[in-house]
């Protein structure tokens, strides 16, 4: 089975990287991008077929590791 | 003293952290596998080197934060146990939640070498007892991510506990944020964890105390630590 | 799966990068068609990259023995005996085509494939050194090949864990459609804990370490061989990925089975992976090797043997192991995290067989397939030597000061920081003189023996006269290490050409070859190892010719170690070597004049060794208290230098005329030093006594540097310009 | 207007940050897990309400910038 955790930076916390691609685009002429912010997936690949049970996986590995959650989101999508 | 080195896979600067804590308190640390659930009996200082822990994948510190080994700092912390984290240390710290905030990419996105020069904050804490307040020195960071970042509440707590301890400076001692290469708010270098036993710094002193190799300017804080185990004793 | 014996057509061959004749040599070789698998490994085998066989027969003439020499060419690094049992272990490797195609990997992987040359030996890296070379500042893709290219050296070096200590960045338009990126590192081991790559003894298991084989960098040996055109866009996929951190792990577990005295041989993974290490053992131990790929580690599904044959994956290695301690070797990998796996044995045979799920794929003769690879002997055409220019015939400049800010902020002679600053230089703590000087300095274990290094070449020189620069590239890396007060022991050299089928370009190749060796000879400076990188041209058009030369020194103590800032004010500023005037190639003709034309100054190794003899003693003897050489911009740049490193300025005297030629004349063997004023006379009577052309520049003092008849210019003002341009450029501002 | 470039590595090319993390998952006994690929998220404000033009847009953002086109895939998604 398939699935995709989406970790993404909560708002109100500054994004060096997101600021320096908005810089990064406006110097190359790519006009009309307002702001960026940087986050990460993970396309993961799991043993067995009870989505419920792979998205109870997927929760406990964003908390224990793949999300720091005192500034990160994390959303998990079981892709079947 | 009697110090304990965490050897995560990935880390690098263990032995330049083994050989300045020999040079100084004359006592070989011990080098403490990660996989280790406890300290060697009697450990007084655990330092957490710098480097790239499992490559820094992820984020700079997190898997790191996660062995088995760092249920024994925690427990080595809550004692009362003084812990230093240097660089990939004091991001593992944070990751592991012994210290407060997070480290960002630096603000230019690049690695950055360099001596920098660092105000230290207060002296009456076991890791600054060898400088006096206000001094400045010079030390060298090594790092692509040391942009300290927390939340407004948690910076105002920090601050006003006097938890900053190392502040990025001007040669003169004015914070500047020319002089602030990786962006970090406040200027903050390095902080300690509530209870005055953790600390947690970007930049490297270990690479900075034999007078043969360059500038001394770290020397003091080994010095100072040596000094506040021997009258705890 | 793709079938292992398809036809043979001729345009399969072409696609392997083999020629109709060494084609037939091939049947010839075997007596049949080779199968798919055998068409690959001989491709391998016999690319330029693997074979060298347009280059082996001047490599030969290189001068590569010396009482202190243990190892030369031929293995996977050079070896040399420091003393007190220790033996440094050093090489350059480029990785130009990659870094190319894709920056960031490129220059990573390059650095991680000549840190695996040495830790392959038992050496512990120390430290790394890098020479790039960039097509024109104003190009559109040079920005982001410096970025990238930087930001790979930097996060492969950053994160194994060794401190980039030096290097050379240059900018040039000739490098537009190909960049250069040379990596060197030095290791440090016990003399007598050398390993090699010679297998020994029948039936031993042949073991594969590391990381899983995928299907990176598949024909990337090829690739490295092949003359790029509009189509390098479509090599892409061949790019591999580096993994710093399983690298270091591989590190620590190499050098702990060594340690247990597990390795009988020993051989890492470079171009053409699995094919070159095996047969390398194999040949080089008179044995034959049998291989059973089902035993590969791989990371992808459905690999054919000819893609495991080929692949390029990093941080791998194959060793041969005592058959006892077998399981100790194991433990330790797996503590490590690392794959282990026997995946063959050493054979009687002299044949080198692979198989693969119960079907031979390849059976050949293993001595031939190195041994028998062709070995060309080129025509070559010698360059045209350009005319020698005579100083007072060049426009002088408006004005001296001005002409040092122009050359100050040029691409080329501006600092490198924004470069080595990414870079962590002082990892290990044994980092005595960091980047910015003439060479850097790292402390042997706790000292007081220090090593000095630096990786050296002036690619116009070159291009004006190969023979005369290659002499002069040897003749710089040997006076860098003289400035900082070291013995210079050996090199490493890498030699950066365009297409040697083409006669003008083979003519470069074996002009510089020829200089090189000739230097090092006059110098007793041997090459221990190297690298050759051919066919670095696009659409016709080739690099400058770049014989980049990595040397080597040692200090005995490394406290002594001279550096290039002033130390302190009043104090005499003396020139050694005798007055330069040689404009022609000079970086003034350049940069101020526009001009890149001229014969470049001769390089007289005869004086270039007294003067640097003299310069070394005199550090030892503590007589003098800042070295600089003369090189790139010439003599006012040094002392600009000199007063930048410190923030103090100098009083100069008149110089001689023509002005410019002796401000900016970039003659050899020269170098500016500083004394204390009440010794200046003593060190001129010396130096003299020597034989050695001595005089008086002037003297230390002031916070600017001022010159007879000209504007004072402050040594601020001097280091804003000189700090300034590669940022500013990077940034985009420029 | 809000839209969505994820990048993620192409099939074979090495990820030494998904290896990484499968084994973390491993020694903190999260079961079930058989492989990680990592990848990257933009989270990008538009200016402007045109779909078609900020795909355009974004796509060109994408290829020059946001994606190593060597090694990465990229998909684009304009949310609206
Ligand atoms: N790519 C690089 N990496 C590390 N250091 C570099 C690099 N390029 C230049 N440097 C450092 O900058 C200084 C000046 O370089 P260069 O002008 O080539 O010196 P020199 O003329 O003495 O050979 C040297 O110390 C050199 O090591
Ligand atoms: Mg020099």
């Amino acid at each position: 089975m398939k699935a995709r955790v989406t970790v993404t930076l909560k708002s109100g916390v500054l994004d060096p990287q997101g600021k320096a691609i908005e810089g990064a685009l406006r110097s190359l002429g790519i006009k009309g991008v307002a702001s960026v912010r940087q986050g990460k997936v993970f396309d993961i690949e799991l043993d067995g077929g009870d989505p419920a049970k792979a998205e109870a996986v997927l929760k406990q590995a964003a908390d224990k590791l793949l999300a720091n959650t005192v500034i990160e989101n994390y959303k998990v999508d079981v892709l079947g | 003293m009697k110090a304990a080195v965490l050897v995560f896979p990935g880390i690098n600067r263990e032995r330049d952290m083994a050989r300045t804590l020999r040079l100084v308190s004359g006592r070989a640390p011990a080098m403490v596998w990660h996989t280790e659930g406890e300290l060697p009996a009697g450990t007084d200082l655990v330092v957490i080197p710098g480097g790239f822990s499992y490559g820094d994948y992820l984020r700079c510190g997190a898997i790191a934060a996660r062995s088995p080994v760092m249920d024994a700092v925690r427990r080595h912390a809550a004692a009362g146990g003084l812990t230093l984290g240097v660089c990939n240390g004091f991001q593992i710290l944070c990751e592991s939640g012994l210290l407060p905030g997070v480290l960002m990419r630096n603000q230019n996105l690049r690695f950055i070498c360099r001596e920098v020069y660092l105000r230290v904050e207060r002296s009456d804490t076991p890791f600054t007892r060898g400088y006096n307040a206000g001094q400045v020195i010079r030390v060298p960071v090594a790092h692509g991510e040391g942009n300290y970042i927390a939340d407004s509440e948690t910076i105002a707590r920090l601050e006003g506990e006097g938890r900053v301890l190392f502040r990025y400076c001007a040669p003169d001692g004015m914070i500047d944020p020319n002089w602030n290469h990786n962006g970090a708010i406040n200027a903050i270098a390095g902080i300690l964890n509530e209870r005055g036993n953790v600390l947690g710094m970007m930049p490297h002193p270990e690479n900075h105390v034999e007078a043969s190799i360059g500038p001394t300017d770290g020397r003091g804080l080994f010095a100072g630590l040596v000094e506040a185990l021997a009258r705890a004793a | 799966m793709i079938p292992n014996t398809p036809p043979i057509t001729p345009e399969l061959i072409a696609e392997h990068g083999l020629k109709p004749d060494e084609y037939q040599r091939i049947l010839d070789l075997i007596g049949r068609e080779p199968t798919l698998t055998e068409l690959g490994i001989f491709s391998a085998m016999w690319n330029e990259h693997c074979s060298y066989k347009s280059s082996k027969v001047h490599l030969r003439t290189l001068p590569t023995k010396a009482p202190w020499v243990i190892q030369g060419p031929g293995e996977n690094a050079g070896v040399i005996d420091i003393g007190d049992g220790l033996a440094c272990v050093f090489k350059m490797e480029s990785h130009n085509h990659p870094s190319y195609i894709e920056p960031y990997q490129g220059a990573a992987t390059g650095v991680g494939g000549i840190l695996r040359d040495v830790f392959t030996m038992g050496a512990r890296p120390i430290a790394c050194l890098n020479a790039l070379s960039f097509g024109a500042p104003s190009h559109p893709k040079t920005r982001h090949l410096v970025s990238g290219v930087v930001a790979g050296v930097g996060g492969y070096g950053n994160s194994f864990g060794v401190p980039t200590v030096g290097g050379s960045v240059r900018f040039h338009t000739r490098y537009d459609g190909n960049n250069l990126v040379n990596a060197m590192a030095v290791g440090i081991c016990k003399k007598d804990e050398i390993f090699y790559a010679a297998a020994s003894g029948v039936g031993m298991p042949i073991v594969y370490l590391g990381s899983k084989t995928g299907r990176d960098g598949i024909h990337g040996a090829s690739m490295a061989s092949a003359e790029f055109g509009e189509d390098s866009e479509a090599k892409r996929p061949t790019v591999q990925v580096g993994d710093p951190f399983s690298e270091k792990l591989l590190l620590e577990a190499c050098l702990e089975i060594m340690a247990k005295d597990c390795v009988i041989a020993i051989q890492d993974m470079g171009a053409a992976g699995l094919t070159c290490s095996a047969v390398e053992m194999g040949a080089k131990g008179d044995l034959g090797v049998t291989l059973d790929l089902d035993k590969v580690p791989c990371r992808e599904e459905r690999m054919s043997a000819y893609e495991m044959m080929l692949s390029e994956s990093q941080e791998r290695m194959l060793m041969v192991l005592k058959p006892e301690k077998e399981e100790e070797a194991e433990a330790i990998f797996r503590k490590w995290g690392l794959d282990f796996a026997v995946v063959g044995e050493t054979t009687p045979s002299l044949r080198f067989v692979v198989k693969h799920q119960g079907e031979v794929m390849a059976d050949l003769p293993i001595k031939e397939l190195g041994d028998q690879a062709p070995e060309y002997h080129r025509p070559f055409t010698d360059s045209a030597k350009p005319a020698v220019i005579d100083a007072a015939s060049v426009e002088p400049p408006h004005g001296t000061i001005e002409a040092l800010e122009m050359l100050l902020a040029s691409p080329d002679l501006c600092s490198k920081r924004w470069v080595w600053e990414q870079y962590d230089h002082i990892i290990l703590g044994n980092t005595v003189q960091r980047p910015g000087g003439d060479a850097a300095v790292v402390r042997v274990q706790d000292g007081p023996k220090g090593l000095a290094m630096t990786a050296d070449v002036t690619p116009r020189y070159c291009e004006a006269d190969p023979f005369e620069g290659g002499k002069q590239a040897v003749a710089e890396c040997w006076r860098n290490l003289t400035a900082v007060g070291a013995t210079p022991l050996a090199i490493t050299d890498n030699l950066n050409f365009g297409n040697p089928e083409r006669p003008e370009i083979m003519g470069q190749f074996v002009g510089a070859v020829r200089g090189i060796a000739e230097a090092c000879k006059a110098l007793d400076f041997p090459v221990v190892s190297g690298n050759v990188s051919l066919y670095n041209e696009t659409n016709g058009k080739a690099i400058l010719p770049t014989p980049t030369i990595g040397g080597v020194g040692l200090i005995d103590d490394f406290t002594k170690s001279a550096t290039l800032a002033f130390k302190c004010e009043g104090e005499a500023i003396l020139l050694i070597g005798g007055n330069p005037s040689w404009l022609g190639q000079s970086m003034y003709l350049r940069e101020v004049c526009g001009r890149e034309d001229g014969a470049p100054p001769p390089v007289d190794l005869a004086l270039e060794k007294r003067n640097g003899d003299c310069v070394r003693a005199l550090i030892a003897d503590g007589a003098v208290s800042a070295v600089h050489d003369i090189s790139d911009g010439g003599l006012l740049v040094a002392i600009a230098e000199m007063a930048m490193a410190s923030g103090i300025g100098a009083v100069l005297l008149e110089g001689v005329a023509p002005a410019h030629g002796f401000w900016f004349g970039e003659d050899q063997a020269r170098y500016v030093v500083t004394v204390p004023a009440a010794q200046a006379d003593a060190v001129i009577a010396r130096v003299t006594a020597a034989g050695v052309p001595v005089s008086r520049l002037g003297t230390t003092g002031g916070d600017a540097l001022s010159l007879v008849g000209e504007r004072p210019v402050r040594v601020s003002a001097l280091r804003e310009r000189f700090e300034g341009w590669l940022p500013a450029y990077m940034a985009g501002g420029v």
